[in-house]
């Protein structure tokens, strides 16, 4: 069983075929021959990720380090004690994320056949979403933090590309995208910063960046009372070193066992702090590279204009996987965020915060993919606020949930949109001469009543919406329950602020989430067609709603992998706890909380009555003539949804204080400090002209003379030059001897310099 | 050292006084053929200075670079005056100031 | 006589097939070709170089040592060799000529032979600047470097060619007249320009300055350096000299020549005068710092796309400059592979330039957009090219400037904010490169003498593909290279760091 | 003698390089100049350097400056008056301020230097074989495998050659045996200094026990002694442990106990000689004796005693004896022809290149593929006006 271990690299490998495949052959293929090579080597991914995983339940949940074939190590230098290995880790955390990023990947594959169809790059397509995989299975499975960033970043480069896909778009529209794609890859390299930062201190605290190395068990403060002890007996490393040494553990153990031991100093370079210091600095640089990746305050402002790509990227990329890296790094940093109490904090608020604010914002737009692109934030919000709180494994449950349905909400708005399309075009076609300009797709505006004429989409879209919402038994209910639970216990039991501040948060957050949701529902799917097209739209192929019905099982379903224990019946039918005691072996502090009757109650009970307000305020009758919001009419809340509607200015803030001054200056920079002044002023004036001038005074009487015929008056500036330093070559061989002659005196002088100063008796 | 050979501080000097005269008539005669010749003078001023300075280290090097002088001065001798000849023929004057042509 | 060592054959052939390409090239078509194969035969020759290096070793290998000038107070010699430190810079030397050259063939289309003659001149220069190991030949080399730029500026560049090339010529003179100095003064006093020997007799204590004397020796050979790199603020030459040059002279420029500068500093600076180079790394580092950051701010307002890349070089320099002014052996490494890299990636997006150049005769962003659209192919080895040098990981970008912070967030002499500000380097690049990438490339085709241009032909197809190679064989195996470098650089860093420590000892 | 030499030559030297340079006649400067690389080839024969002079007489005067006289009378340029005033009047006074800067430097140079103080460096060892083996007819003698001299008949002297200075393992063999295969006779270790000449001596008698090799040293300075020589006695008789050489004439003792296989220097002032040899303590009967010769100063002078067994077992004496000058390769042909392909054949290869280059050059830049021949006028010093107002250059004025 063991051996299936060494099959990881395929994992990566065979999308990485698969992509290079369509790239050279792409256009031979043809659309049917891409999609079969795309699919097929997404689908293989994910039979390997399962096989992978079965092999970590047989074989006890043993984690595995693997190198990666083909290549040897990465960046190896002896005399730097630096070794980063290509070497892949087979753990029950990364053989989750894997199992997630191909399974709904897969999926979302299948879908994208049907949505790109006719597409004239559809060849170019695939080769984007296979290099994704390739990009985010690394970031999940490699063995160490540089590993990592290749994936962190590859998969940043992925979203530029696919959400710039249609960067030709005429009208305007292509420039959107491909500004939207610039402002997502440059807003997470600002991240990134943070994560290069952190990742060279962690390198210099431990001498490496692996997280544990082969044959090495993850060890934990208590591990003494805990009665499964560790495989692993770690040998001290030499404590008393001053500076890091590349020692015999990775990172996280190393950090374990210095933290047990207490008043461990790190030094390095010019540096020298406490351990704890340094782990509170480290995280908080990692904090900086997920709130990037992870679109938190202050960074999330890129993801809501990913949407720009098409709508499978933003289901991939932008809601179900590439998002939540950020996530997976901090529970995979588990051990320092857990010994970081300040930054934990500080996790806790900024995520609490963001899936705060981005609920807010989703309530005031029309957009439908922009209301799912906020949602996305704001759950990302509700996972970080989990990691802040110590929930590790609830922050993965809800990602593993939250992949399912929200990657289901993306496709069935995608089916949406292909369906408001199809009717768009068969109106104008109909009535050649007569089509608006106004009309889009995607805005809300336009639709209504698609339940009739899109019914698969309606209900799948239904599923995902009361998974979202948190409705008992939908796979969101029980995440967002246990990250609910999990933060009132840290703010009870050990009485950390945090808790009690994310809670509050997030139970708002949450109640806005089901609000906006069955706002959109109502806007979307019920009342009648407020337009032409979307009385005309159609169902989607079925290539397109078969994954939107295996996705809405999954919404339905997925919560039950980890029901909290004490849950009457299901607890008892299911197993408790199945999800977190099968990651608690690679997430040291992974735990889970018991159920509290009291607390889902009240989260259902508020879930329902946001819904419950969303039908009353967007009823059939309002919606029948809807042309503004409710919201927006109401002088009550007026104000607080154009505020929501504006994304509380935060793009407009940036611009004004970042960027424009960023860019002017820039220009300023370049035009008059570089160039007017230092190139052309410095030059010409403190320059050139003092050594012209030096040059007329040693020989003004060639000058007067040969001055009037070699100079052109009407010269531009560099032929004025040319011509000066010319003025010093008369042309006269007399001039050039001399020149000559006295240059090899005054050298001759100069060597005979000692002797001559003798003689004068100097 | 034998009292019987001449110091050759003296050959010294009198190769640079030599040279100094060449190099008067380098810069100062116009006659382009007359400059070449100061510039044999030179170059001969120049070989004294080093035969003497062998014969005083007793090294055959020296002579060897006044070979290589002459020789050189020899393929300069050709080329040189294949130029005047040259520019005679298209300026009709070998007066160098006539000829400034290697203005940058 | 030694046996002519191999580095000397790698020296001599672009010099060698110089003279034959004169004697039996007749028509423009042979002069190409003739010299597309010595730059070929050559780089296959440098290849023998890496074959036959060992790796175990520290010193200086395959030397070829024979008295030049012997005089009675100081030898001057015909000394080359390689070690781990200039090993692969000779190896981008002979990998960027083909690529330029090839790049040439449709470009250059008068004086041809000249052409040729000039670029197998430089390729010879280069070399040399690379594998002298006597100062005195070093100069020699590194001077005759400026001839064939200065005519291939000056001759077939743009518009005010002429202007830049004086500027070029006089810049780089006016630094190495300093240089110049303190070399004589330096053989003078050790009586021999050969690096090594003088550092055997400085190891002895047989030569001896002051402290003063070597800051003031130090400053006489970094100014010349600086000025090559350049570093800021003495980069003016640099945007003119780029801007003004035929792509193949821009590629060469970025590619090699300004690595001179930095090689320099490792080759010669740090171990000639530890003392000083602690004491000035603080100060080098500020400039590089101020260099990493400028350079990307001037980038990103830049309208013309060549001076925008012009203007990245002086950011990708300052990231060498901050590695090797950390002292240690990962900074080191890492500006060493990183000179590596910036020669690839900047080469090729001067090779890109020059592709759109060729096609529409401008270089203002502005004229492009959507060029995605119609050049695909193009586009695509763009974005690769684009990306390593925004240091995408996987790239090779990445793992030079990975190193680099490293090194110098591990340096014993640079303060963290150094790397800080480094780092931030990491997303200004990304903000230039992206902002060029986007207007020229991404966007739609909207100008109408956009729409037809043809893709990329075989030349241009294939001087760029090997970059795309080594683009990801570095990104990917770096290992490999730092394994040639890591014995002569932990050398050099015991030295300077031993060297330092019994200063302070006394 | 030789600074009133000196001065003479080097006053017409000087006086001529002046008529050169103020001569208005290019003909006459031609052969002023003439005249003064004649001084200079003598001066370089004063500086014992013969073959510089040669050359110098050979090359500058009989080809530089015919070829020069073939232009200027080919040019018709004789006489040539400026035209036009020099535009440079400054020029004048400033070289000759340069000029005198020049010669006191140079003079400040040589009175400071002490140029003479320097060491001059010693001269080139030299070599030569002298064969007083017994019973052997001729051999070859190498240094480290190198020959120095082959086939040297019994009881000859071969020239001295210059050597390089160096510890060698002299070895002897019977004529035209491969030294590579075959067994030395005799070898020895010698060291070769600078400074001194070596007379490589082979003694004794073939297989018997006092075979062996003696390096004789002489000692190539005679700065110090005005009409003294140096003599070497070399003891090449077997049967004698120990001998005395005494001048008959003078009834001097010149070198006393000389042991067998001892090679003893000393000096002597030059005069006639009759000298004899005898067993050290004994004045009857001479041993061996020389014929009655006339010593000249600053000479070389070798004794070698030997014996031969004639077939009838007795001995027959042999006395070797030679005077040579001094050996001075310094200056020679030879020295320089070594010198010549051995250290300086790149730069000499190099020379020969440039040589060839300039004279293709020469052609190709007189080569005048437009104008026919014929065209070639004769202008003559006065240029009619007008032509130099159509000089390039000239026009924008």
């Amino acid at each position: 069983m063991d051996n299936f271990f060494d099959l990881v690299p395929l994992v990566v490998m065979i999308p990485l075929v698969g992509l290079l495949i369509n790239l050279f052959a792409g256009r031979q293929l043809g659309e049917r021959g891409v999609s079969i090579v795309a699919v097929g080597a997404s689908g293989m991914s994910f039979v390997i990720a399962v096989l992978l995983w079965i092999a970590q339940v047989n074989t006890g949940y043993e984690a595995a380090v693997i190198d990666m074939p083909i290549l040897s190590d990465w960046i190896v230098i002896p005399s730097a004690n630096v070794t980063i290995p290509w070497a892949f880790r087979v753990d029950t955390l990364s053989v989750t994320m894997m199992l997630v990023v191909t399974g709904v990947g897969t999926l979302i594959h299948i879908y994208a056949v049907g949505y790109m169809h006719g597409d004239e790059r559809f060849p170019r397509f695939f080769v984007y979403m296979n290099l994704f995989l390739v990009f985010m299975l690394i970031l999940v499975t490699g063995n160490n933090f540089l590993m990592m960033f290749v994936g962190w970043e590859g998969v940043g480069l992925c979203s530029y590309l696919l959400i710039g896909f249609w960067f030709d778009k005429p009208g305007g529209v292509g420039w959107k995208n491909s500004d939207a794609a610039r402002k997502a890859l440059i807003v997470n390299r600002v991240g990134d910063f943070g994560l290069v930062l952190g990742v060279l201190i962690t390198f210099w605290t431990f001498g490496t960046l692996d997280y544990y190395r082969e044959g090495e068990a993850p060890i934990a403060h208590h591990a003494a009372t805990d009665a499964e002890a560790p495989l692993f007996a770690p040998t001290l490393p030499g404590e008393e070193e001053t500076h890091a040494v590349s020692g015999p553990l990775g990172v996280f153990n190393q950090a374990e066992l210095w933290l047990e031991e207490g008043g461990h100093q790190v030094n390095f370079g010019m540096v020298s702090l406490s351990f704890e210091t340094t782990l509170t600095v480290i995280t908080l640089l990692f904090l900086l590279g997920v709130t990037g990746k992870s679109a938190q305050i202050p960074l999330f402002v890129w993801l809501p204009d990913a949407m720009a790509g098409p709508t499978p990227v933003s289901a991939l990329i932008h809601a179900a996987t590439m998002v939540t890296a950020g996530v997976y790094m901090m529970v995979r940093a588990n051990v320092f965020y857990h010994a970081a109490e300040f930054s934990s904090f500080v996790v806790a608020v900024i995520g609490a915060t963001t899936a705060l604010v981005a609920g807010f914002i989703a309530v005031g737009q029309w957009d439908i993919k922009r209301v799912l692109a906020y949602s996305t934030v704001s759950q990302l919000g509700f996972m970080v606020a989990a990691v802040g709180v110590g929930a590790y494994a609830a922050a993965m449950f809800h990602l593993v949930t939250h992949a399912c349905f929200k990657a289901l909400l993306f496709l069935a708005s995608g089916s949406v949109i292909h369906g408001m399309e199809h009717g768009h075009h068969h109106v104008s076609h109909g009535h050649s001469g007569h089509h608006d300009d106004d009309f889009d797709p995607q805005d809300m505006r336009f639709m209504g009543g698609l339940k009739e004429r899109m019914p698969v989409t309606y209900w799948t879209y239904l599923f995902g919406t009361l998974a979202l919402a948190g409705i008992i038994p939908f796979a969101g209910f029980w995440s967002k329950d246990e990250i609910l639970l999990d933060s009132l216990k840290t703010g009870v039991d050990k009485g950390l602020l945090s808790g009690y501040v994310g809670f509050v948060l997030l139970v708002v957050a949450a109640a806005f989430t089901a609000f906006y949701m069955w706002r959109q529902v109502s806007l979307v799917f019920l009342g009648k067609p407020r337009h032409a097209a979307a009385a005309h739209a159609e169902e989607s192929s079925r290539l397109m709603t078969w994954p939107l019905i295996v996705l809405a099982v999954l919404s339905l379903l997925i919560g039950f992998i980890n029901v909290p224990s004490g849950f009457p019946i299901l607890g008892w039918l299911l197993g408790e706890h199945q999800f977190t005691s099968f990651l608690e072996h690679s997430v040291t502090y992974a735990h889970a909380g018991t159920f509290s009757f009291l607390l889902a109650t009240f989260a259902v009970l508020l879930a329902l009555g946001a819904i419950y307000l969303a039908r009353s305020v967007y009823s059939d009758r309002v919606l029948a003539t809807l042309r503004e919001d409710p919201l927006a009419i109401n002088p009550r809340t007026q104000r607080a949804f154009a505020l929501s509607s504006a994304k509380l200015y935060w793009d407009e803030f940036y611009f004004k204080y970042l960027i424009y001054p960023y860019r002017n200056a820039a220009y300023w920079l370049a035009e008059q400090l570089d160039w007017r002044f230092w190139h052309d002023y410095v030059h010409e004036r403190l320059l050139r002209d003092p050594f012209n001038a030096a040059t007329r005074a040693l020989s003004g009487r060639v000058d007067k003379q040969v001055i009037d015929h070699s100079f052109d008056g009407l010269g531009h500036a560099t032929r004025r030059i040319a011509s000066r330093l010319r003025r010093i070559q008369t042309g006269y061989v007399h001039i050039y001897t001399m020149s000559v002659l006295f240059g090899a005196l005054l050298v001759m002088i100069l060597i005979l310099l000692p002797l001559i100063r003798d003689w004068l008796g100097l | 050292m034998g009292s019987s050979e001449v110091a050759v501080e003296l050959y010294v000097l009198l190769s640079a006084v030599l040279f100094i005269m060449g190099a008067m008539g380098v810069v100062l005669r116009r006659n382009a053929i007359l400059v070449f010749m100061s510039v044999e003078l030179m170059l001969n001023a120049a070989n004294l200075a080093l035969a003497a300075f062998a014969r005083q280290w007793a090294s055959g090097s020296g002579h060897l670079v006044v070979f290589f002088v002459m020789t050189v001065a020899a393929a300069e001798v050709a080329v040189g005056l294949a130029l005047i000849v040259t520019i005679f023929r298209t300026k009709k004057s070998i007066d160098i100031d006539t000829v400034h042509m290697f203005k940058g | 006589m030694e046996d002519i060592s191999l580095v000397t054959v790698v020296l001599m052939l672009p010099l060698a097939g110089l003279v034959l390409m004169m004697l039996f090239s007749r028509t423009e078509q042979a002069y190409k070709w003739a010299a597309l194969v010595t730059s070929l035969v050559t780089f296959g020759a440098s290849l023998l170089l890496v074959r036959n290096f060992d790796t175990s070793a520290a010193g200086l290998q395959m030397v070829h040592r024979v008295d030049w000038i012997t005089a009675d107070s100081f030898t001057i010699r015909y000394y080359v060799g390689v070690d781990g430190i200039s090993l692969w810079l000779v190896l981008l030397t002979t990998f960027i000529m083909p690529l330029a050259i090839l790049a040439s063939f449709n470009p250059i289309k008068d004086r041809v032979r000249l052409y040729y003659i000039f670029m197998l001149l430089m390729e010879w220069a280069m070399l040399g600047v690379f594998v002298a190991q006597d100062l005195f030949l070093f100069y020699i080399f590194w001077e005759v470097t400026l001839v064939p730029m200065y005519f291939l500026i000056g001759i077939w560049g743009a518009e005010e060619r002429i202007y830049a090339a004086i500027k070029f010529f006089l810049y780089t003179m006016a630094g190495s007249l300093l240089m110049l100095l303190a070399i004589l003064w330096l053989g003078n006093e050790a009586g021999t320009f050969s690096v090594p020997d003088i550092l055997a007799k400085l190891e002895s204590g047989e030569l001896a300055f002051s402290t003063a004397t070597g800051r003031w020796l130090f400053l006489a050979f970094a100014i010349a350096f600086a000025i090559k790199v350049p570093m800021w603020p003495l980069h003016s030459w640099l945007p003119d000299a780029h801007v003004q040059a035929p792509t193949a002279g821009s590629v060469i420029l970025a590619g090699v020549l300004l690595k001179m500068g930095t090689y320099g500093f490792v080759r010669f600076n740090l171990p000639l005068f530890p003392e000083a180079s602690k004491t000035f790394a603080p100060y080098m580092a500020v400039l590089a710092v101020i260099g990493i950051i400028y350079g990307a701010w001037v980038s990103y307002g830049q309208k013309d796309v060549k001076k925008l890349v012009a203007y990245s070089s002086i950011s990708h320099l300052g990231f060498v400059m901050l590695g090797i002014f950390a002292l240690n052996p990962a900074g080191i490494q890492g500006g060493i592979l990183q000179m590596v890299n910036h020669g690839i990636s900047t080469g090729g997006l001067f090779l890109l330039v020059g592709v759109l150049y060729e096609r529409r005769h401008t270089k203002l962003m502005s004229a492009f957009g959507g060029i995605w659209r119609a050049m695909p192919l193009y586009s695509g080895i763009a974005l690769v090219i684009v990306l390593s040098s925004m240091g995408l990981p996987g790239l090779n970008g990445f793992v030079g400037e990975f190193t680099i912070l490293l090194g110098s967030a591990g340096s014993s002499v640079l303060s963290w904010w150094f790397t800080f500000f480094g780092a931030i380097g990491i997303i200004l690049a990304a903000i230039y490169l992206l902002y060029m990438f986007n207007t020229v490339f991404m966007g739609a085709l909207d100008k109408e003498e956009n729409k037809h241009l043809p893709d990329l032909n075989w030349q241009e197809l294939w001087s760029l593909v090997p970059i795309l190679v080594m683009v990801f064989v570095i990104g990917l195996q770096a290992g490999y290279f730092f394994e040639y470098m890591d014995g002569s650089v932990k050398e050099l860093v015991d030295y300077v760091n031993g060297y330092v420590l019994s200063a302070a000892g006394h | 003698m030789e600074l009133t030499l000196f001065i003479i030559v080097g006053a017409i030297a000087l006086i001529s390089a002046a008529l050169m340079l103020i001569g208005e006649n290019a003909v006459y400067s031609a052969l002023f100049l003439i005249l003064n690389l004649l001084c200079i080839a003598f001066l370089f024969l004063m500086l014992s350097a013969p073959f510089l002079a040669m050359v110098q007489i050979t090359v500058y005067t009989g080809a530089i400056m015919v070829l020069f006289l073939f232009v200027i009378m080919l040019l018709g340029a004789e006489r040539i008056v400026p035209t036009v005033q020099s535009r440079f009047r400054w020029l004048a006074p400033a070289v000759v301020i340069m000029a005198l800067v020049f010669l006191v430097t140079v003079s400040v140079a040589l009175i400071n230097g002490e140029i003479t103080k320097t060491e001059p460096r010693k001269a080139e060892p030299q070599v030569r074989v002298v064969h007083a083996l017994d019973g052997l007819a001729s051999l070859d003698m190498y240094l480290d495998g190198e020959p120095v001299a082959q086939d040297v008949q019994f009881s000859a002297v071969t020239g001295f050659a210059p050597w390089r200075a160096g510890e060698y393992e002299l070895t002897i063999f019977e004529a035209g045996a491969d030294p590579a295969s075959a067994d030395a006779l005799l070898d020895q270790p010698v060291t070769i200094e600078r400074g001194k000449a070596y007379s490589l001596t082979a003694i004794g008698r073939v297989g018997a026990p006092g075979a062996r090799l003696v390096a004789a040293t002489h000692t190539l300075d005679f700065s110090d002694k005005k009409d003294g020589l140096r003599l070497v006695v070399v003891n090449a008789l077997p049967g004698r442990a120990s001998v005395d050489v005494r001048d008959e004439v003078y009834d001097e003792v010149l070198v006393s106990a000389l042991a067998y296989g001892e090679a003893h220097e000393f000096e002597l002032s030059k005069g006639e000689r009759d000298v004899a040899l005898y067993t050290t303590g004994s004045q009857r009967t001479p041993v061996s004796e020389l014929p009655k010769q006339a010593l000249d100063a600053n000479t070389l002078v070798l004794w070698v005693f030997a014996e031969q067994r004639q077939p009838d077992n007795s001995f027959t004496d042999v006395v070797i004896s030679l005077q040579d000058k001094a050996p001075t390769s310094f200056g020679s042909p030879t020295h320089i022809g070594r010198l010549l392909f051995t250290d300086y054949v790149l730069p000499f290869e190099l020379v020969a290149l440039l040589l060839l280059v300039a004279m293709i050059g020469a052609i190709v830049l007189t080569h005048d593929s437009q104008a026919p021949r014929q065209t070639v006028e004769r202008r003559l010093a006065n240029p009619p006006p007008g032509l130099e107002q159509s000089a390039p250059g000239e026009t924008g004025d």
